[in-house]
């Protein structure tokens, strides 16, 4: 089986500043692979690479076996490629409703109806609440995104892009500047992806990592110095150092 | 050769008028990232002072320049506690481009119930006025003073900006309001400073600039349009852009004038749509002061 | 249907209440025929007031919904306005005929427009977008053989609308045909934007990015806006031809295309009832400020757009919306 | 709105009641520029007609005469053509007047035979417009009319190479194209041509442009207006005038308004024109006198206000022959070769083109008292529209 998405030798760089060296890896369809690192090692240039947002300076990008490293954003969302952001983007003059549907229509091809009323359009609707229902969050589908709270807009992100129905999802660390009480909540809802989508999570919070990862990889000063087990990685000498050496770094500058 | 000398000395004046009116817009753009389209009526106001300085009060050129820059900035600063200082660094353009208009039509009726609809010149003083032998051609005197006008701006502009104290807190404002707020600059003077001096630099092109740009009501629409164009080939906040800019436009103007003036502007935009699309950004980056 | 009232809490609340168009239509039928009792002797006023109104939600189309911003609007309703001026002295004189043609100049000049402007963002983006209507109305100007220069394009005689209804000095005539040509388009835009199509637009202008991420073709869908923008202003340029007979460089100008700018903000953007509002209290604003006092009406309108951006930013059509909205639950509340 | 519907409502009442021979209001629409870069002209119509009414009352037999102004601000036919629509429909003007712009005055044209009312033009000077109506007269002038002069002058005085320079509209064109034609039948060649976009304020490049040509003489036309003055001072200060080429337009270059602002360098320059403020007759006399009496600025003077003041002449003229009937065919035959003294001198109107015919002026800017003034050196008599009369 080829793999979902593939890294081979990928670099990065602004004017001198290295930010990703030689990053390869891949995944496999249903894996579930953490990508963690100290702040700054450049995990969320590297998800920004696959998603097609930067160009990689060297290296390229595999997406079940095609190289995708030239296709604009949307050709990559359409092969089955969807993320969501470090800090939330949603299509904030519609309602939570309208987000989703849009995805489900752009997902089917409908977005090129210009006389069909989308409020016409059953089956969406549907799908849309059934994916809102699954989260939890079907009661707000009518209010605008402006009105949520910050835990149910990530939510909201987090439908809008299994409503994409994806083959690989990348998720920029979907629990972050949420309150401590609204995370289960998003747990829950990463764990009821479908099985067979490829997910990738950057995340810095190692109690989520343990709980959702069976793969870790980790990033440090833009290498990947580490792929293993969570619990290899707890143990791996080089992990610990080089997160270490960060806290060691901020106490010097704190 | 004596004909592209020339036409390259009236386009040095042309562009360093333009050059003088748009930097104090430029720099307002980089820094507070407002669209004002209001800033020609600024210029205007400046000019209409001047020209009643030197006419009704019989003050002397030099002096009517000062009083006129100084009385333009104390008309304009009312409009930026109370106006200007509600649309600054807004992500939404549209509601700076309605203010501004409004702005600028009311400074239109104002002026036209004042001083009435025609032209008023700025009476030039004997040392400026007439032809000036410059070896190859005759030229108006006040083209020279323009020019030299020009380059004394952009150096003055040059050492406040990177030499002084004020330059400092400019330049950290533009790049970073917040920190510099959290550093204890206050923007809030800043940005009153800053208002002043596009305010004042406007007045005083248009002062200067008045042979070129002749000073009636409708200056203020006439011209709103080619120092916002100048001012974004140029970069928002950059003076070496908004130099090349005013230069390259002013020449693509001069020339265009030159050998095909019965195309009109064509020329000018063309210029300026191809700029655009080779410089997004602008000539010289954008954002950053230098 | 079937749906919704199998599931009528949620479900409902995704729908917009049915028929907007036919109430939009209905809606802009009363106010014409407001216009027309009430006001029968200033039906050419109120058919220029149409045609204005056609090029202000032509431009809501593209600033409101897509967010993009542009000085240049009147260049397609002014090569819409030529381009039915010529058809018409070649011998074209049908009206009905002649908004097709109308609508076809200003789409192509619309897309054409739109390939360019929509490549950038911002500043540049609107420059860009000064300098196209420049461009225009420079070549507007050269090209009198076509255009009449600055002489205008005059003698532009149109048959009677489907053979009955003869042009009049009352301007009866344009006024209805334009009425019915404005509650048409009108319908048919209240519809585009309800549709899949209309929402990912309001999406991109939201964020781009984000609709990239959803698999959206941004520049594509940027450009036919711009050219569904143009057929609109296209038309609105049609009725200014067919029912005046001239068609003059003003047209194409940077003040018609500002103006339009303002009239939008004024009604405000994203809306087409904004757009609707804002022409028409504009000029009907304008039409008696420059009655009353010609010499100074410039001054009254820049108090007015002043008072506007301090009080109602959002635009006229939200700020009477908020307006509302207090005044019920005041009403509610004792 | 509801008022004036009311007050029509009355007069048709009043009419209906006292019958024809009664008192009654006659409504003549001015369209001129009231407000926006023009308003200085539509400011001149007002004082024009103001001095005719105070000079000759408000009635015309026992008919009151009522002048209602509409701004037309800018070259904008849909709006100028909404604008006379109004007059005609809701105000129920019987005549219409004024119209800055050619445009304007082309988008009026076609109204007139429907609504049956004459129109007298009192600026707008494109020849072909008095062709769009048999109801259209006018009391202004047009480029071929002033231009002609000019062109004979320049040869007369020794012109040989002449660089045209004119602004790039109608009327320029037209002034181009009679000065050329005029020019080179007297033996003369244009060197130069120069169409100027029309809000070009830096004339450098373009005298620059001159001085390459080789060119003896300059013949320009710029409507009045700010690019004028700019473009007399670009002259002298690039150092042509000094170089000894002529500058010769027509009048419009050099408006007494803009004298005081070119200053004495302007001394000298040649204008042909059919209006000086200048022009030593009674007639222009009185009418100053009574403009200035009536509120009007001396200094504001422009031609369009002995325009607009003859205009009300014919106006006044038409009511009489119709004894205040709405009757346009006789309205028009009442002014047909009518003559008069005006204050611009001897004019009629012809009655092939209804155009008028008039005494066109050379003019050199010089000094009187202190101040600058057009003074008139030479007489082209009873000029006619050149464009359109065969003669």
């Amino acid at each position: 089986m080829t793999d979902r998405l593939a890294l081979h030798g990928v670099f990065k760089s602004f004017g001198g500043l290295h930010v990703n060296s030689d990053v390869s890896f891949a995944l496999k369809a249903g894996d579930r692979v953490a990508l963690i690192g100290p702040n700054g090692a450049g995990k969320t240039t590297l998800v920004n690479i696959i998603s097609g947002d930067l160009r990689p300076t060297a290296g390229r990008v595999l997406f079940e076996g095609a190289d995708v490293t030239r296709l604009p954003i949307a050709e990559r969302s359409r092969r089955g490629l969807a993320r969501t952001f470090q800090i939330s983007r949603l299509f904030a003059s519609l309602t939570a409703g309208e987000n989703v549907s849009l995805a489900v229509m752009q997902r089917r091809g409908l977005t090129r109806r210009v006389l069909s009323a989308t409020a016409d359009m059953a089956d969406v609707h549907t799908e849309c609440i059934e994916l809102l229902e699954t989260l939890g969050i079907a009661d707000l589908a009518a209010l605008p995104v402006g009105q949520l709270a910050y835990g149910q807009q990530r939510l909201l992100e987090l439908a809008i892009g299994i409503a994409l129905k994806p083959k690989v999802l990348l998720l920029d660390e979907p629990a972050a500047g949420v309150p401590h009480e609204e995370t289960p909540k998003i747990l829950g809802a990463i764990d009821r992806l479908p099985p067979d989508i490829a997910v990738l999570m950057i995340e810095h919070d190692m109690d989520l990592v343990f709980r959702f990862a069976r793969r870790v990889l980790v990033l440090a000063g833009g290498r990947l110095i580490f792929e293993g087990t969570p619990a290899e990685a707890s143990l791996d000498e080089d992990v610990r150092r080089a997160y270490l050496g960060s806290y060691a770094d901020a106490r010097r500058t704190a | 050769m004596r004909t592209i000398l020339s036409i390259a000395v009236d386009a040095l004046a042309y562009g360093m008028v333009l050059f003088i009116i748009s930097i104090g817009l430029s720099i307002m753009m980089g820094l507070m990232r407002v669209v004002n389209l209001a800033h020609g009526a600024f210029a205007m106001i400046g000019g209409y002072l001047a020209s009643y300085a030197v006419r009704s009060w019989g003050l002397s050129y030099g002096f009517a320049i000062v009083l006129a820059v100084i009385g333009t900035i104390v008309i304009a600063l009312p409009l930026e506690r109370l106006l200007f200082r509600r649309i600054y660094r807004k992500s939404d353009a549209l509601p700076q481009l309605l203010l501004t208009i409004g702005i600028t039509f009311l400074v239109i009726g104002i002026v036209n119930f004042i001083f009435g609809p025609t032209l008023k010149p700025v009476p030039l003083p004997g040392v400026l006025s007439g032809p000036f032998d410059i070896g190859f051609r005759m030229l108006p005197t006040h083209r020279l003073f323009v020019i030299a006008c020009g380059a004394i701006t952009a150096a003055a502009l040059w050492y406040l900006l990177e030499r002084t104290d004020f330059g400092v807190r400019l330049r950290a404002a533009v790049d970073n309001g917040d920190m510099a707020e959290a550093l204890g600059i206050r923007t809030e003077l800043i940005y009153l400073a800053t208002f002043a001096l596009a305010v004042g630099l406007a007045a005083f092109g248009g002062i200067v600039g008045a042979e070129l740009l002749p000073i009636e009501p409708f200056y203020a629409l006439r011209y709103m349009v080619v120092f916002l164009v100048v001012v974004s080939v140029g970069g928002a906040g950059s003076i070496t852009g908004a130099l090349a800019a005013s230069l390259l436009l002013g020449l693509a103007d001069t020339t265009g004038k030159y050998l095909a003036p019965e195309f009109g502007e064509f020329f000018f935009y063309l210029a300026v749509i191809v700029i655009v699309f080779l410089f997004p950004h602008g000539l010289l980056g954008r954002g950053a002061l230098r | 249907m079937t749906i919704a009232s199998a599931r009528p809490a949620p479900a409902s609340r995704l729908k917009v209440r049915p028929a907007a168009e036919a109430r939009g239509v209905l809606v802009i039928i009363a106010l014409g025929l407001v216009g027309y009792f009430v006001f029968p002797d200033d039906l050419a006023f109120l058919t220029r007031l149409i045609t204005i109104a056609l090029l202000v939600i032509s431009l809501d189309l593209v600033t409101g919904y897509c967010g993009v911003a542009t000085l240049g609007q009147a260049a397609m309703f002014g090569v819409g306005a030529y381009a039915v001026g010529n058809a018409c002295l070649a011998g074209l004189t049908d009206p009905v005929m002649l908004l097709f043609v109308g609508m076809a100049a200003g789409a192509a000049a619309g897309l054409a427009s739109g390939a360019l402007i929509t490549r950038f963002h911002g500043l540049p983006q609107l420059v860009l977008s000064i300098a196209l209507g420049q461009l225009v109305g420079a070549l507007a100007n050269k090209l009198s053989g076509w255009t009449g220069g600055s002489d205008g394009l005059s003698g532009i005689t149109p048959s009677p609308v489907l053979g009955l209804f003869a042009f009049d000095l009352y301007s009866r005539t344009a006024y209805v045909f334009s009425l019915v040509v404005l509650a048409l388009v009108f319908a048919l835009l209240l519809r585009f934007m309800r549709s899949p199509f209309g929402l990912l637009c309001r999406g991109i202008r939201d964020d781009a990015l984000r609709a990239r991420m959803i698999g959206a073709a941004v520049y594509p869908r940027l450009v036919i806006m711009y050219g569904l923008s143009g057929a609109v202003a296209g038309i609105g340029g049609a009725l200014a031809a067919i029912t005046t007979g001239v068609v003059g460089l003003d047209s194409v100008s940077f003040e018609r295309s500002a103006e339009a700018l303002v009239m939008l903000v004024l009604g405000g953007t994203g809306t087409l009832w904004g757009a609707l509002t804002g022409a028409l209290v504009f000029q009907i604003f304008e039409h008696f400020v420059a009655a009353t006092n010609p010499f100074h009406w410039m001054s009254m309108v820049g108090l007015l757009l002043i008072v506007i951006v301090v009080f109602a930013p959002r635009g006229l059509a939200h700020g009477a919306a908020v307006l509302w909205a207090r005044l019920r639950v005041r009403g509610a509340a004792p | 709105m509801i008022k004036s519907s009311t007050l029509l409502c009355m007069l048709a009442a009043v009419g209906l009641l006292g019958g024809p021979a009664a008192a009654d209001t006659i409504k003549v629409g001015v369209i001129g520029t009231m407000s926006g870069p023009y308003a200085l002209f539509g400011k001149n119509f007002k004082m024009g007609i103001d001095a005719w009414v105070a000079q000759h009352g408000s009635k015309v037999g026992s008919h009151e005469v009522e002048f209602i102004y509409r701004d037309e601000e800018a070259p904008n036919p849909a709006k100028s053509k909404a604008i006379a629509q109004e007059l005609l429909v809701k105000d129920k003007v019987q005549y219409l007047a004024g119209v800055y712009f050619t445009p304007n005055a082309m988008a009026v044209a076609p109204l007139l035979e429907q609504a049956k009312v004459p129109l007298i033009v009192m600026n707008a000077a494109t020849s072909s417009i008095v062709e769009k109506s048999p109801f259209i007269a006018r009391t202004s002038f047009t480029m071929w009319q002033n231009t002609v002069p000019a062109a004979k002058v320049a040869r007369e005085r020794g012109a040989s190479k002449v660089a045209i320079a004119v602004t790039d509209y109608g009327p320029g064109i037209d002034a181009e194209a009679a000065f050329k034609k005029t020019f080179e039948a007297g033996g003369g060649t244009i060197v130069e041509a120069v169409r100027m976009p029309l809000n070009t304020t830096d004339f450098s490049p373009i005298m620059q442009r001159i001085k390459d040509s080789g060119a003896d003489t300059i013949f320009t036309f710029l409507p009045a207006g700010p690019p004028t003055l700019a473009f007399v001072k670009a002259y002298i200060d690039n150092g042509l005038k000094a170089g000894g080429i002529k500058l010769m337009s027509t009048g419009d270059v050099v408006t007494e308004p803009d004298l005081p602002n070119i200053g004495d360098a302007g001394l000298g320059i040649l204008s042909t024109y059919h209006y000086a403020v200048s022009h030593d007759s009674p007639e222009n006399k009185a009418f100053l006198d009574q403009l200035v009496k009536s509120g009007g600025k001396l200094d504001e003077v422009t031609m369009t206000a002995v325009a607009a003041y003859d205009g009300a002449r014919l106006i006044y003229k038409m009511i009489e022959a119709t004894d205040g009937k709405q009757d346009p065919d006789k309205a028009i035959a009442a002014v047909k070769n009518l003559k008069w003294m005006s204050p611009r001198g001897p004019v009629s109107i012809d009655p092939e083109t209804r155009h008028i015919r008039q005494n066109v002026y050379l003019r050199e800017v010089a000094k009187r008292d202190g101040k600058l003034e057009n003074k008139e050196v030479q007489t082209f008599e009873a000029q006619p529209d050149w464009a359109l009369s065969k003669q």
